[in-house]
């Protein structure tokens, strides 16, 4: 080539060879008159759906710039239950790069980037401003024919003009969950394994892996544990550490990662389009590795104080008490009728979703702190609670609901009730099951019992026919029980009659159960929203059964309480124990917690009660 | 290849550690007085191309870590062409022959001295005036080691670990009040 | 006759980029260069010190404005390696269409800088009108015109949008169709023949002693290529060449620069071709957790200047320890064209620098 | 779009003069300089608008500062500016010079660069596009017209404090103050 140019001087003509672009379209873009829409991913200003976003706060900690600022909203409210905080991002273009980070890590798919890029302006403090989207903001956005380049800014922009937005396959977290193994249903429902399996070191690490720490879950947990350190831990296999963070808000782990009701996961920001990180089995994880919580504790109750504190009922809330204000160097006394701790957990969640051991595990622990069990001593009968009062400085109640409410139908003395039916089995008596049992109830408990039920027909009557079904009034849409339970126990083969209300046990000659008659339900509530069915009389059916077992709530006892003293014990609208920000009620002395004060009636609210009772009496003692 | 190399090398320096974490790179960790002989040896060797000389703040340990990175230019030199006939891609000899080979070694951080590659390595001038000014390490022999980047002058070089560029921006640039009043 | 000391730059018409050289000279003549960079300088690796290993994307592109995409390559590269991550297959394949593609479009800019340079205004007007169809490409693959943030450690961010290809062969057809009257407009004309021959002229021992790289180094014949001598990507899988000079001067320099970018067309045809179908992206651990294990790693790739490296050390935290790029301008704009301006003449100092096609920011980082 | 209206030339020729020939200096100060090849080539063609690039700062009357503002760019840019004839403009592009962008905790760049030199306008962006700076064209006329792109008139006025800032961050100046009067000077 080198050579030819050398050569080839060329010809004066060359030059003409332009004449022919003369012919050629201009390539100049006219613009503005000629516009050029900038691609279907553009990455420019911000958009945000706020019915969508949860103010979850990931943008903000993800932005490489800090060009991402949550600010609350005073218009917005606050519901943690729903994992929805009133604080919405707000952008600094004066930071902002337009990389997209914040778009790909959005959980709630809320915030996509738009295909505007205009603002232009003198004034710096334009370039701050929050997002929102073109529903929520409406005189800020135009449509194609309002819109003009020549005027868009951040205050002008253009209708429908969504660019980069977010897509689950190349979102910087992962929406599905570590699969969690669990016992195959025609394995379980012969026997009383536990059902779920648990995680293995992978797995937990894994799932543990998926938490975003935009820590929506602590907000939602009445107790508020602290959630994302907790499973950052995991993740780190550090789970001594992360026992000790669980332990700081919640000393029942082994119970609590079984049967938690888990409002952290209705809150988990994940689960707006994937499935939420499963918190209950990582909490459960660290408690199953952990064989020796002392030693992974190197936790010592505080300086003797002196102060004595009862406490009656060994559930939940009643052992939270004991051990925070063990820590604060209290002597604690806790009473309870059962033979060993755990309370409503002891009988009543079966042995395939709690075992003794895991409660046991849980007891121990707090009874080497030096907190003193009484079993098998009821209160009002082995010993009066007058002398309670006496004896100690403070007393706590955390007695529970131990009473099994009975439909009353016709015949209804005929009937089992749900927790002596849930404990005979657990605690180890011998229950016969009949070969076709009846349920009523739709709850978690009326689940427990009809599952119950099931397992012992199957390892009673093996090769026989059997038949457990459940009637509820609520219809599908409202049934009270958990999405999984009724997942699980439609897999075992336990057959739902929702929508049906009991009328009366229908008894054979020899005056033996033989069936149910049900009616149908018009509505549960009435108009006022209050608990209430009403039925079309004419509407029945028979369902056959041999075993009937009532599982429609329970209300507390308070039986052991001299009247003189029950008298000043004061109950809110709700019929539950009236109590002040102390957690005491208003007796002097007599502090309160659990299901006998609060609606959500679980055992983690029941901590967070006990939380409360605990360092109200330890200013009450201290003062 | 990979091990002819590494014989060599370990007959004939002491004190070194030599690793070959995958076919294509040696990490060599050295006693700083032998470095420039080292270099000398691969230069000699055919390793011919002074990649980058870089180092790493080793804050905990009080230490310097000068890493020297040198490769080959010659594996697809005309002479070199036959033994990679194969399409499909290199063969493993020849792999590493312009793989990379990092020569390490620690100098104390409270006097960074060291001597300068130049000799060796003529392309090094600008990688040891640039550590020079970044890290503050001196180079002897070195002929102008003098401002490269900055413009001001900084306590700490800025790019060893205990200079914090944050606090340094908040300390220094947002002292600067704003021409007008910001609140309106 | 006297020396005198000229600042050249940084505000300077012949000289591109943000950058300056102080020059010794005696009357038209250069006796000494010194450069004199750091007009660009904002610490690049000491704030990936102090981002996640995530947050560095949108950083790292931002080194070289000119062609971010190769620095994207080598940080994901090194994440990868020292993460021990997979690709998957078509993802290879997406990220050195990409490259090419960016190469093209930086090459493209070379041209332009160096016909404009020499006062081919018209072939520096196509040169930038092809550009813009490369950059818009891009923007349509990744939504940026300039930064594009593509290459994600485990693949790509987002896959080709549909049709994509076909705009792909046709930018290409497009621009592929204009190459004879660039050559006839230019690289066959006389004068830019004369213009350029034996300008910065630099012979293979030297380009070798000084650590010349890229088309500094093929144009004085060294037949070196990353892509080739260590490959990554898919270029592995497709057959091409790599195209030599034997002069060393800035004509050779800008004719390899030609062919390479004919030779990317041409490799992004065959590339497309190839693609294997499937996931072009595996998930990376949730940034907010994502630690990488101790370790240290040194990549290199062939951006369109030539040899890019990167060191980086993890210490098993979020954050990187220690990064440092090898930028080919580093050697070109430093040590190279001190040597080339040294008796040359004040006219040529920017036809020197810019066919050494030095970019100022990946000087300074 | 007023530059076939007669009458306004004969009413203001100086305005309209100063609207339709920005002729900006050719200084790359950052990464935004990328967009101005296209912006002065042939696809968009900056010259429609009466924007050229010119080689030395006594020419030119628009100074786009393109992107992030290193320190010691910054003293080649006040340098600049202040060679450039009244009447002058300046716009800053992307977000760097407005609250220092990328670059917020580099030790390096200057995080606001009102703070040294006055700022016309700002166009956010990272980079502005070519249509972005096309727009923020068209904004900078109307302020022209309008009379408020006045920011040289402030920098003659509140000299002594600019000053001071430009001190403050690259130290003792080489060369004398450009006006002896203005705000702050005593």
């Amino acid at each position: 080539m080198t050579e030819k140019i050398k050569k080839d001087r060329g010809s004066f003509l060359g030059p003409f060879n332009a004449v022919r672009f003369l012919w050629k379209k201009p390539k100049t873009l006219r613009y503005p008159f000629e516009p050029k829409e900038p691609a279907l991913r553009y990455r420019g200003f911000h958009l945000n759906d706020w019915d969508k976003c949860t103010g979850c706060g990931n943008c903000a900690d993800i932005c490489p710039n800090e060009a991402i600022e949550m600010v609350k909203i005073p218009e917005l409210e606050s519901r943690p239950r729903e994992g929805k905080k009133d604080e919405r991002p707000r952008l600094d273009y004066g930071r902002c790069c337009f990389c997209g980070l914040c778009v790909d890590i959005c959980p709630a798919g809320s915030l996509s980037l738009s295909r505007d890029y205009f603002h232009i302006h003198f004034d710096t403090d334009t370039f701050t401003f929050i997002p929102k989207n073109e529903i929520l903001d409406k005189e800020k956005f135009f449509p194609a024919g309002e819109y003009s380049v020549l005027k868009a800014s951040l205050s002008h922009r253009k209708k429908d003009y969504e660019g980069f937005s977010s897509d689950l396959k190349y979102s910087l977290f992962e929406p599905e969950r570590v699969m969690m193994p669990q016992v195959e249903p025609e394995e379980r429902k012969i026997s009383f394994i536990e059902q779920v399996i648990g995680y293995n070191k992978e797995e937990a690490k894994k799932e543990a892996s998926r938490c975003l720490e935009c820590r929506l879950c602590e907000e939602a947990c009445p107790a508020h544990l602290k959630i994302s350190d907790y499973i950052r831990a995991i993740y780190e296999d550090k789970p001594e550490e992360s026992l000790r963070k669980i332990f700081e808000d919640n000393p029942i782990p082994a119970i609590c990662g079984r049967v938690c009701m888990k409002y952290c996961e209705a809150a988990c920001s994940l689960r707006i389009r994937g499935e939420a990180l499963s918190i209950r089995w990582l909490k459960r994880y660290v408690a199953d590795v952990i064989n020796d919580y002392k030693t992974a504790m190197e936790l010592k109750p505080g300086n003797p104080t002196g102060k004595k504190i009862a406490v009656i009922g060994a559930g939940p809330g009643g052992m939270s008490v004991a051990y925070f204000l063990r820590l604060k160097g209290h002597d604690v006394t806790i009473f309870d009728s059962l033979p060993g701790g755990g309370g409503t957990m002891r009988i009543g969640p079966p042995i395939y979703r709690l075992p003794l051991e895991a409660i046991d595990q849980d007891v121990n622990y707090i009874a080497s702190l030096g907190v003193e069990f009484r079993f098998n001593t009821t209160v009002g009968k082995d010993i009066l609670f007058e002398d309670i009062m006496k004896d100690y400085d403070a007393v706590y109640l955390g007695i529970g609901m131990t009473i099994s409410n009975s439909t009353r139908v016709k015949n209804a003395d005929k009937c089992l009730l749900a927790l002596n039916f849930l404990e005979d089995n657990k605690l180890g008596k011998a229950v016969e099951a009949g070969k076709k049992v009846i349920v009523i109830g739709g709850g978690n408990v009326a689940m427990d019992v009809a599952r119950v039920a099931l397992r012992l027909q199957n390892i009673q009557h093996p090769g026989k026919e059997i038949l457990t079904q459940t009637v509820s009034l609520e219809d599908w849409d409202i049934l009270p029980a958990s999405k999984d339970e009724i997942e699980e126990s439609k897999e075992e083969g336990i057959i739902f009659n929702p929508g049906w209300g009991p009328k009366e046990v229908a008894l054979d000659e020899q005056g033996n159960v033989k069936g149910l008659w049900c009616k149908k339900v018009k509505s549960v509530f009435d108009d006022m929203g209050r608990f209430n069915p009403s039925f079309y009389e004419d509407q029945e059916m028979l369902l056959e059964g041999d075993m009937i077992i009532e599982a429609i709530g329970q209300r507390p006892d308070f039986s052991f309480i001299p009247e003189a003293l029950f008298k000043k014990l004061e109950f809110t609208e709700r019929r539950k124990v009236k109590v002040d920000e102390n957690g005491q009620t208003t007796i002097e002395k007599v502090f309160a917690g659990g299901d006998i004060v609060n609606t959500s009636l679980d055992a983690v609210t029941a901590i967070a009660d006990a939380k409360i009772a605990s360092e109200g009496i330890n200013r009450y003692l201290s003062s | 290849m990979i091990s002819a190399l590494k014989n060599d090398l370990e007959s004939i320096f002491k004190d070194i550690q030599i690793s070959a974490p995958e076919d294509d790179r040696l990490i060599i960790n050295a006693q700083k007085d032998a470095v420039l002989t080292i270099l000398k040896f691969f230069k000699d060797k055919g390793y011919d191309h002074l990649a980058m000389i870089s180092c790493t703040d080793w804050i905990e340990e009080d230490e310097f870590e000068l890493i020297y990175i040198v490769g080959s230019y010659s594996v697809y030199a005309p002479a070199a062409e036959d033994i990679t006939s194969d399409k499909s891609g290199v063969s493993k000899e020849a792999a590493f022959n312009g793989g990379n080979i990092l020569l390490k070694t620690r100098i104390s951080r409270k006097d960074p001295r060291f001597i300068t590659a130049i000799p060796v390595f003529e392309n090094s001038e600008p990688y040891e005036r640039e550590i020079h000014e970044l890290f503050g390490v001196d180079f002897k022999g070195h002929p102008r080691l003098t401002p490269l980047f900055l413009e001001r002058e900084y306590k700490i070089p800025p790019f060893r670990k205990d200079f914090d560029t944050r606090r340094y921006v908040k300390d220094f640039f947002d002292q600067i009040p704003f021409v007008e009043n910001k609140e309106k | 006759m006297r020396e005198l000391e000229l600042y050249f730059g940084p505000q300077h018409l012949g000289m591109v980029g943000n950058f300056s050289i102080t020059l010794k000279v005696e009357g038209d003549r250069i006796i000494e260069a010194a450069a004199n960079p750091g007009y660009l300088h904002r610490g690049f690796e000491k704030l990936m010190e102090l981002r996640t290993w995530i947050q560095n994307f949108p950083l790292v592109c931002r080194i070289n404005v000119v062609e971010p995409d190769p620095m994207e390559m080598i940080y994901a590269m090194a994440v990868e390696k020292l993460a021990n991550l997979e690709v998957p297959e078509r993802a290879h394949y997406i990220r050195s269409i990409y490259l090419e593609l960016s190469r093209v479009s930086s090459h493209l800019f070379g041209l332009w800088a160096y016909s404009n340079m020499l006062g081919f205004d018209t072939v520096a007007q196509w040169a930038m009108y092809h550009r813009d169809l490369v950059l818009d490409l891009f923007e349509e693959l990744t939504g940026g015109r300039v930064y594009h943030i593509y290459i994600w450690p485990g693949g790509v961010r987002r896959d080709f949008p549909d049709g994509f290809k076909d705009r792909i062969v046709n930018t290409l057809h497009t621009i592929g169709g204009c190459v004879p009257d660039y050559d006839a407009a230019f690289f066959n004309n006389r004068l830019f023949y004369e213009r350029s021959k034996g300008i910065g002229q630099i012979s293979q021992e030297d380009a070798k002693r000084l650590g010349g790289v890229g088309q500094v180094l093929r144009a004085t014949g060294v037949k070196h290529d990353i892509r080739k001598a260590e490959s990554y990507a898919a270029y592995n899988s497709i057959d091409w060449d790599i195209h030599t000079r034997e002069d060393g001067d800035a004509y050779s320099r800008i004719w390899v620069i030609r062919n390479e970018m004919i030779e990317s067309v041409h490799m992004i045809f065959k590339l497309l071709d190839a693609m294997p179908e499937g996931d072009a992206y595996k998930k990376v651990q949730n940034p907010f957790k994502w630690k990488i294990p101790k370790g240290e790693a040194y990549v290199k790739i062939e951006s369109s200047r030539g040899e890019l490296g990167l060191y980086m050390v993890s210490n098993g935290g979020d954050k990187p320890y220690r990064v440092n790029f090898r930028t080919p301008s580093y050697t070109h704009g430093l040590t190279i064209l001190e040597k080339m301006l040294r008796n040359a003449s004040i006219a040529d100092v920017g036809n020197i620098m810019i066919s050494l096609y030095v970019v100022a920011p990946e000087i300074d980082r | 779009m007023d530059r076939n209206d007669i009458k306004k030339w004969f009413k203001s020729p100086d305005k309209m003069g100063d609207k339709y020939s920005l002729w900006a200096i050719y200084f790359c100060t950052g990464c935004g300089i990328i967009e101005i090849p296209p912006v002065i080539t042939a696809r968009w063609d900056a010259e429609r608008f009466g924007v050229i690039p010119v080689a030395t700062p006594r020419q030119s009357n628009l100074f786009l500062i393109t992107g992030y503002v290193s320190v010691k760019t910054l003293r080649a840019i006040i340098r600049t500016y202040e060679q450039m004839p009244e009447p002058k403009y300046t716009v800053g592009f992307g977000s760097c010079p407005i609250n220092g962008g990328m670059y917020w905790d580099s030790y390096n760049t200057i995080k606001h660069l009102d703070k040294y030199i006055p700022i016309d306008g700002w166009i956010a962006g990272c980079m502005p596009r070519p249509e972005a700076i096309f727009v923020a064209v068209t904004h900078l006329w109307t302020l022209i017209d309008q009379g408020k792109a006045k920011a040289y008139v402030k920098y003659r006025e509140k000299y002594g404090l600019y000053r001071k800032n430009q001190e403050m961050a690259l130290g003792k100046l080489d060369w004398p103050p450009l006006y002896t009067t203005g705000g702050g000077n005593d």
